[in-house]
């Protein structure tokens, strides 16, 4: 139920109407409901806040520094001492695996707040106010979905340079279109509702408009939209990692791991497989959460 | 029809000229200059105002872009710094092979897809459409260059059944194939999964139902149909991405596409190469799209006969 | 005056089974309909009218739907009892059913005329395509469709929504069904478009010797097409009488609140009455009789206990009011 | 409808089928085809102009110099029909041509093809410099002059060629792979087309196709003026991932590959492919390179040096494929400092010196990394997880090969992990080249010592082989020990697999494939 | 001074929607859906508006309260052209006029509770404070005959009928003088439809407002309006009071609307006027008088001659050439 506090509408009327035992459902708590029935994706969540858990605690949690090296023991199979081998360096690969999970979980969460806030302002915006300003964000966005993604996001990493912080830039710059179609797709059907009319009928202005209906209307849209964008900037950042573009040495990262150990694959497999299991798992994870929580927002969107 | 095509080639045109443009204006954003990495390590200044001078890369960027627009306009996207080869020629070869490798794996996502899509919609519920839509979300979640490592080990190395590189012989096309395949062919099963559950639950099926049609033509005839068009949309975007996503493909098994091309190209700062990759990789994103947009008209007589344009 | 009875539904009770419960959509319902006449069944949204129907049709999606108990027995044979493709071959042949929505209800894909033979080519096989053809524009001439063989070629969006229910018509019709059902067929449309589609249907009624069940929430499309008339609320049957019966002399409360809350195009009053409250959701379904609660004349028996369905003559009620009146 | 989805599987069905035909492998029933997996060059196989290691592996096969330098550095004729005679200026050389050598197009080998040569490696080619010591190369290079004014042809087998002065390494430096004699008519008229669609030399093979990104394809020179070569076919397989190399190679459809060092630890206990493996160490140095502008004071250069343990990165990074490198003349070439101390790993000196130099909290520096090259990105990350020990925080700011020549050239660079393989075999060729002021500008290093310098100058002019070793020895103390401007790392082993069937081939430390006398018996 | 009588002065209303054929065509189409329509409206009564499905009846009344832009005519409210009022001016305006619509559902906002729907023309409008709000909210929705105490709850957990009421709560809390109810009863049940006419005709009579009613069905127009007016494709075809329309007729549409109707009483009546055809595309107008395709007594003049008003009776006006 904590969950969804923050979107709980402070209400008004619930001192001066004080009439005990009315029971009232929001929206949210509604959905909620619907969710927590989904055993799937319950499950998933709680391996995703196992995993913030993890990107919280990844000092105490991993057993050896990821960056430490000990050369003498590089390439080492299970052991005692290195519950799952040790790289090229000889650094201990499941420290660097959980230390991994901070820059995938970071990567996707706030690569995809980034887009969410760009997307949603240029939706609005586009599918608002019409005319020359949708005509302009509209041809940009065309310009923007004319790369495939992967073509994309390689371009802008070499021109920013590698680095956390321009895999944010990159994955935000890649994903926003899809929000901002989506968002503009929503605004346009909502600016035809009633009560948007009826917004207008009692002398609403277009910021009223925007922020009393618009926006809060849209709100399950963008969870959606970012539970189910983060899978996809995860494997993009993977995928950016594994040709090398991704995070500077000597940050571990799932794609930039895979990448090394393809050279040590018949070495020590457990090298190459065991990022590539992680990264299954945080994707699967938000996958089937985000699935569940659209099938409880907005069943609706299930085509897009 | 006609008009819709047409306005939809302005549009092309116009995306066309902004992608060169920001390719143009990007790529001398980016540090970096092709002539210092052709010399390598032997540059000394006067050489180098040379080269740029036989590249004519030392005129104003304007007339730079000018000139590679009026070349595409002719076709001729120039010659490569480094190969020498017309880039032309270069787009070709690489497209010939990852389109090859494209066609195929987008031929195994699609007939996995759907008809998965399809059994899982027909079971809707049962065990088999839990397993199905299970399979689908792993397939999803796997990055396509780990899958393609994996497949790499499994049946190249330790099973010895399939050739592990190279595209020379038909059976090499199978473990990249199923690698590049295998993401799409889980999205289009549960596309085509909701889709249909969709469109079961119109009217026109209670319809048809009414009717006495049998169950399974209701599906197929019926259903399938109309179920098509968000799978054709997403078919569009995967063949698209598909042939961008195959760079990483082609990284782990050594084929030489447009991807690796476009990777080059980037690392070598070669200019008539990036703008010609970028480009033509544009230009078939946007025929794609067209022929998206056009097989809807071939799906949804609503466009065909000119109302929804 | 004994009719054969073509179908005859007795205690059908089909329940939806959802997370909040079950619903009982059709609870305990029975009628028969006979060769050339019209059954119309009137009754609010979500009182289980088109639930009947899509149960004799055995359509009803399941899960979550279920027929749970009862039997419709057409020309003496439980439908219930017969497999899919016999039950199949029945559809569209000897039961055809016409639907509210004339927007959604045809395939979008394929042309009426595809959409017509369809039906014909799956329940007349030994007709070649020449003679289905000549057929389905027949049956488009039938329904008063201008320029059939231009509309064959013709896909759904391109007509109108009444031309769409006339397509829907000449489908059902294309096997000529003994029994035709229909859904609410005019709700969607206007008045004017309703008339013509009203008149099409009696004009059927009398060529076609076809049996009819119309579902319908108003009385007005009631009063001119049907014979007999039963009034449904909260998934059961409250009254059954015939046409004449049932708008002179309404007996179950309900019905004359229906009748009474329809504004009068004669006569003029100040305030319409009205029943107060609204339909019961099925969670919160009274104990006794499901109109109680808004029953004007209940009584704590009413409350408490559900009426029985009480012949009286050839009308049927369920109301205590009318206990022992049954002798009559 | 129906036929409009007939239509689409058909033309799908097509594409596959297209796609299904591949080339299948030709039987290769008799023939003597050696299979080697190699990178693409990406580039026309022109030696002159383009330098990859990858395209010399191809071209060394097809072209050749006047001289070659045998194992050892040691020079022989090999299109001469002696060894060039220097006169008693010290500066002429003359030249006697083989007789009947033969192009592969059937053109006798003549002069004016050295010539033509000479003068287009001066104008259009990257290496130049090899020979610019040649009287008039500066005017040509300038375009002042249209002829070269040192090469004087005789007549159709006999030359001179007249430096500007004494300078020894001459004749090492013709004996390049880049200084190879084309054919005059046959160049010119290909074009742009050479190296692509055309390239004759005197070589061992003829180029059969180069299938640009995929593959090149060499036949046997029947008429080849030397021992007549035994393969019938050399097969170059572009295959980019080292991994995969090594697959097909286990799979039999490879006969011979350059092992990455990277791969070393995965097959160097792997019995079958063991006794495959076969180690050869070029002359060449890995260092790290420093701005000693940016990093001015030599206390801390001499510091990162203490920081840097070599035992550890050669025996358990690289699994014992490199050596501790203790000078910047690798060993074999004359001025190598055999007595030299082996560089000690002292995080304590370290901070003791970054102490002295100011620096008594430790120091962060920046490193360049370029991702062209895993390997020394590898390093890089080892060199800077060390250094940590002495309190020098290294920051690694990868960049790509285009952007990594960029900062190189203008100066930006501030360190990186470098490498140098010799091109002729002369201690001139590993220090002159890298360390001489004039290169030193041009690769943000800046180093620019007046004594180190002038023992540079001096010792490529001077005759005397004890006085020059003499020279380089201090070049090098001056270079590696005392100013710290470039710190020397490793030497590197590199490793080729090659089948056992495969008789007749190494690699020697000059870096050579050479499979002229190479023969394939199964 | 006849002016004061009139709340409302409607001149030559016209609201034409460009449609866009495609960006080679110069020639601009117009979906015609309001075409010049006049008419006035006194304080305290019930214009009813009826006509089929796309007829423009809806159309016309937000173009009336400025919801669209009218392309060209007058409204007079309360003697001033409140078309050409300033944006500002408009807004304080708005708290005068409000509007119920049809669909209770589309109509709500989801996210927003019953309280903050009810209130946001007060919010909007003025600036009061929370207390004095919150009796205003309570106030207006026990008018609208809800229960105070679901005042915290969303849309989703009413019926249609509450859902309706709450709507009719929002439009009168700012006690307009003058509210276009858009069909608002005619997506309920019937049992419910009654519920919701009466307490209009309850909030008519106790607030002194005035109706715009629109609705396609006559039944309810008549039993709810005092004057009536007829739309056919956008032309308003006869205006009338309501006593006068129903008995007597003028206009061949109206007949046909009024026979179409199946009605208890008058079931086996046999001399049914059913029209033919469907309604012509509001693209392309008929020619002359818009109802010549479908009209049972169309003669020549009308494909050629577009009828104009005509006084037929007290108040009452019609556009035929034969009436």
């Amino acid at each position: 139920m904590k969950f969804f506090s923050f979107f709980y509408r402070k209400n008004k009327y619930i001192e001066d109407v004080a009439e005990q035992g009315i029971e009232y459902t929001s929206y949210y708590q509604d959905s909620f409901r619907r969710l927590k029935k989904n055993n799937a994706a319950m499950i998933c969540l709680s391996v995703l806040a196992l995993m913030v858990l993890i990107v919280i605690f990844a000092p105490w949690i991993s057993p050896q520094d990821p960056n430490a090296q000990s050369l003498k023991d590089a390439l080492r199979g299970p052991s005692a001492q290195y519950f799952l081998g040790t790289d090229e360096y000889g650094r201990d690969i499941l420290s660097r695996i959980i230390y991994g999970t901070r820059i995938s979980l970071s990567v996707g969460i706030i690569s995809q707040v980034l887009a969410t806030a760009i997307g949603v302002t240029m939706g609005v915006l586009a599918g608002y106010y019409g005319g020359y300003i949708d005509s302009l964000i509209s041809r940009v966005m065309e310009i923007f979905a004319a790369f495939p993604e992967l073509i994309f996001a390689m371009g802008i990493m070499y021109v920013l340079g590698p680095g956390v912080s321009n895999i944010f830039i990159a994955l935000a710059l890649l994903s926003w279109v899809s929000t901002a179609r989506l968002i503009r797709g929503q605004v346009l059907q909502l600016k035809q509702k009633e009560y948007v009319e009826a917004c207008i009928a009692s002398g609403g202005a277009s910021f009223q408009i925007i922020v009393r209906h618009l926006v809060p209307n849209c709100i399950s849209t963008i969870i959606i939209m970012v539970t189910l964008g983060i899978p996809g900037a995860i494997m993009s950042e993977a995928a950016l990692s594994f040709l090398g573009l991704g995070v500077q040495p000597p940050t571990a990262s799932w794609g930039s791991m895979i990448s090394a150990a393809q050279s040590y694959i018949s070495l020590i497999p457990l090298y190459s497989v065991l990022p590539g299991l992680a990264i299954i798992i945080v994707v699967i994870s938000f996958n089937i959460f985000g699935d569940g929580l659209r099938d409880a927002l907005d069943p609706k969107l299930k085509n897009q | 029809m006609l008009l819709y095509i047409a306005k939809r080639l302005c549009q092309t045109v116009f995306v066309l000229v902004g992608i060169t443009f920001a390719t143009f204006c990007l790529i001398n954003i980016v540090p970096g200059d092709p002539v210092q990495v052709m010399l390598e390590k032997r540059a000394d200044p006067e050489m180098i105002q040379q080269v740029r001078h036989e590249l004519g890369t030392d005129k104003p960027l304007p007339e730079q872009y000018i000139n590679f627009v009026e070349g595409a306009v002719k076709f001729d996207l120039g010659k490569s710094y480094f190969s020498k080869e017309p880039v032309m020629s270069m787009l070709l070869r690489g497209f010939l092979v990852t389109a090859k490798l494209a066609a195929i794996s987008f031929l195994f996502a699609v007939t996995i897809g759907i008809s998965c899509g399809m059994l899982a919609a027909i079971k809707r519920g049962k065990p088999t459409d839990s397993f199905l839509m299970m399979i689908a979300i792993l397939g999803m979640s796997a990055p396509s260059f780990w899958i393609a490592i994996i497949l790499q080990i499994i049946f190249g190395l330790k099973l010895n059944l399939l050739p592990l590189s190279g595209l020379d012989q038909p059976l090499c096309y199978i473990l990249p194939s199923i690698a590049l395949g295998t993401r799409y062919a889980a999205s289009i099963a549960r596309i085509t999964r909701t889709s249909m559950l969709d469109v079961i639950k119109q009217d026109y099926i209670r319809t048809a139902r009414a009717k006495g049609v049998k169950e399974s033509m209701v599906f197929i005839k019926h259903a399938l149909k109309n179920a098509l068009i968000p799978i054709v949309t997403l078919l569009g975007t995967q063949l698209g991405n598909m042939l961008a996503g195959s760079m990483l493909i082609e990284k782990v098994f050594s084929i030489s596409g447009i991807g690796k091309l476009a990777v080059d190209s980037m690392t070598n700062r070669d200019l008539p190469l990036v703008q010609g990759t970028v480009l033509y990789i544009a230009v078939i994103f946007v025929v794609i799209n067209l022929i998206v947009d056009l097989s809807y008209a071939l799906i949804d007589p609503k466009i065909r006969y000119g109302k929804g344009a | 005056m004994i009719r054969d009875n073509l179908l005859e539904v007795n205690h059908l009770k089909t329940y939806f089974y959802t997370d909040e419960g079950v619903v009982k959509s059709v609870d305990d319902v029975s009628f028969s309909v006979q060769p050339s006449r019209t059954l119309g069944i009137v009754g609010e949204s979500g009182c289980g009218k088109s639930i009947t129907l899509l149960s004799i049709m055995r359509l009803i999606e399941n899960p979550p739907g279920k027929i749970v108990a009862g039997e419709i027995l057409y020309n003496g044979e439980n439908l219930l009892k017969k497999n899919k493709e016999e039950m199949r071959q029945i559809r569209g042949n000897n039961i055809a059913m016409i639907f509210q929505e004339p927007m959604t209800s045809l395939n979008p894909v394929y042309t009426i005329g595809e959409q017509i033979l369809e039906s014909i080519s799956i329940h007349r096989p030994e007709l070649d395509k020449g003679e289905a053809r000549e057929r389905a524009l027949a049956m488009l001439k039938m329904v008063n469709i201008p320029m059939p063989e231009k509309r064959f070629n013709e896909y759904p969006h391109q007509l109108s929504g009444g031309m769409r229910q006339r397509v829907m018509i000449a489908i059902a019709l294309s096997c000529e069904p003994d029994l035709l059902l229909c859904d609410e067929p005019t709700t969607a449309l206007d008045v004017t478009v309703q008339a013509q589609i009203l008149e099409l249907i009696n004009d059927l009624k009398k060529k076609a010797r076809a049996a009819i069940i119309m579902v319908t929430h108003d009385l007005g499309v009631i009063s001119e097409v049907a014979d007999d008339v039963m009034v449904m609320y909260a998934g059961k049957v409250v009254e059954f009488a015939t046409v004449d019966q049932i708008f002179a002399q309404p007996m179950h409360p309900y019905t004359c609140g229906l009748i009474n809350c329809i504004p009068s195009l004669d006569k003029e009053v100040e305030r319409l009455s009205t029943i107060p409250g609204m339909v019961p959701s099925f969670n919160e379904m009274p104990k006794g009789c499901a109109f109680a609660p808004r029953c004007s004349r209940a009584t704590q028996r009413c409350k408490e206990n559900m009426p029985e369905l009480i012949d009286i003559g050839e009308r049927k009620v369920r109301c205590f009011l009318y206990e022992g009146k049954d002798t009559e | 409808m129906q036929k409009k989805i007939l239509v689409l599987v058909c033309a799908i069905l097509a594409l596959i089928s297209v796609a299904g035909c591949g080339n299948s492998d030709t039987a290769n029933s008799g023939k003597k085809v050696l299979r080697m997996a190699a990178q693409d060059p990406q580039v026309p196989l022109d030696p002159q102009k383009h330098t990859y290691s990858h395209l010399l592996k191809i071209s060394d096969q097809i072209l050749e110099p006047l001289i070659i330098a045998g194992d050892g550095g040691q020079l022989k004729p090999l299109l001469l029909a002696e060894m060039p005679q220097l006169k008693d200026d010290k500066k002429t050389y003359s030249f006697t041509l083989k007789s009947g050598v033969k192009f592969h197009n059937g053109e006798i080998l003549k002069s004016s093809d050295v010539k033509y040569s000479f003068m287009r490696l001066l104008t259009e080619g990257k290496m130049g410099n090899l020979i610019d010591m040649i009287q008039g190369a500066d005017k040509l290079e300038k375009k002042e002059s249209n002829d070269l004014e040192g090469f004087k042809i005789i007549d159709d087998t006999h030359f001179e060629i007249t430096l500007t002065g004494p300078y020894v390494p001459f004749l090492a430096a013709i004996a390049t792979d880049y200084v190879v004699i084309y054919p005059e008519q046959a160049c010119k008229a290909a074009g742009n087309d050479w190296g692509i669609k055309t390239l004759i030399g005197t070589g061992p093979f003829k180029l059969e196709a180069y299938n640009q990104g995929t593959s090149v394809i060499l036949v046997k020179n029947e008429n080849y003026h030397g021992v007549a070569p035994k393969l019938d076919e050399v097969d170059f397989k572009f295959i980019q991932d080292p991994n995969t190399q090594v697959m097909e190679y286990q799979k039999g459809n490879v006969d011979l590959l350059q092992l990455d060092s990277a791969l070393y630890p995965t097959f160097a206990n792997n019995e079958e492919l063991k006794k495959d493996m076969h180690s050869f160490s070029p002359y060449g140095l890995v260092f790290l390179t420093m701005n000693t502008q940016k990093i001015s004071d030599p206390k801390v250069r001499e510091a990162l040096s203490y920081a840097i343990d070599r035992n550890a990165i050669c025996q358990d990074l690289l699994y014992g494929t490199a050596t501790p490198a203790k000078t910047f003349i690798p060993k074999g070439l004359l001025g190598y400092d055999e007595g030299a101390a082996e560089y000690a790993y002292n995080p304590e000196k370290a901070k003791q010196l970054l102490a002295e130099a100011g620096y008594p909290d430790g120091i962060d520096l920046v490193a360049q990394d370029n991702t062209k090259y895993p390997t020394y990105s590898k390093l890089l990350v080892a060199i800077q997880e060390q250094a940590k020990a002495a309190g020098i925080r290294i920051t690694i700011n990868q960049v790509d090969n285009a952007a990594w020549a960029d900062m190189k050239h203008s100066g930006k660079m501030t360190m990186a992990v470098s490498n140098w393989y010799i091109d002729y075999v002369d201690p001139d060729g590993m220090i002159y080249q890298t360390m001489s002021e004039k290169l030193t500008k041009q690769n943000s290093n800046f180093y620019a010592d007046p004594i180190f310098n002038n023992l540079l100058n001096t010792a490529r002019a001077t005759l005397d082989s004890s006085q020059r070793e003499a020279m380089y020895k201090q070049a090098d103390q001056i270079l590696t020990r005392k100013d710290y401007a470039a710190i020397p790392i490793c030497n590197e082993t590199m490793f080729y697999l090659a089948k056992s069937y495969v008789k007749g081939f190494n690699v020697d430390s000059s870096y050579r494939y050479y499979f002229g006398t190479t023969d394939i018996q199964k | 001074m006849e002016n004061e009588k009139h709340l409302l002065e409607v001149h030559n209303l016209t609201k034409w929607f460009p449609v866009r054929n495609s960006i080679f065509s110069r020639q601009q189409n117009y979906v015609k859906a309001v075409n010049g329509v006049s008419f006035s409206v006194k304080y305290g009564e019930t214009l009813g508006v009826v006509g089929e499905s796309g007829c423009g009846k809806s159309t016309m009344g937000r173009t009336l309260l400025r919801l669209l832009e009218a392309t060209d005519g007058a409204v007079y409210f309360k003697g001033e052209n409140i078309l050409t009022l300033s944006k500002k001016k408009m807004k304080e305006k708005r708290k005068d006029m409000q509007i119920i619509f049809q669909d209770p559902y589309a109509s709500l906002d989801p996210r927003m509770t019953v309280g903050d729907i009810i209130s946001e023309p007060l919010d909007i409008q003025t600036s009061i404070g929370r207390k004095e709000r919150t009796e205003k909210v309570l106030a207006a929705i026990e008018m609208s005959g809800l229960n105070p105490k679901f005042v915290n709850r969303y849309p989703h957990e009413f019926s249609g009928g509450q859902r309706q009421r709450i709507g009719i709560a929002r439009a009168i809390i700012s006690r307009p003088q003058l509210i276009v109810c858009d069909e608002p009863v005619s997506a309920l049940d019937v049992s419910i439809q009654a519920q919701g006419i009466n307490l209009l005709k309850d909030l008519q009579h106790s607030l002194n407002m005035t109706y715009i009613f629109i609705s396609h069905d006559l039944s309810v127009i008549k039993h709810i309006s005092d004057r009536v007016l007829v739309m056919y494709l956008g032309n308003l075809v006869e205006i009338s009071p309501k006593q006068d329309l129903f008995t007597n007729s003028a206009h061949p549409y109206t007949r046909a609307l009024l026979s179409a109707i199946p009605s208890i009483e008058r079931r086996g009546t046999k001399d049914k006027i059913v029209l033919q055809g469907d309604l012509p595309s509001p693209l392309n107008l008929p020619s002359g008088c818009c109802f010549h395709t479908r009209c049972f007594m169309a003669k020549e003049i009308c494909s050629q001659k577009k009828p104009e008003l005509q006084q037929v009776g007290k108040e009452h006006l019609c556009a035929c050439h034969f009436c």
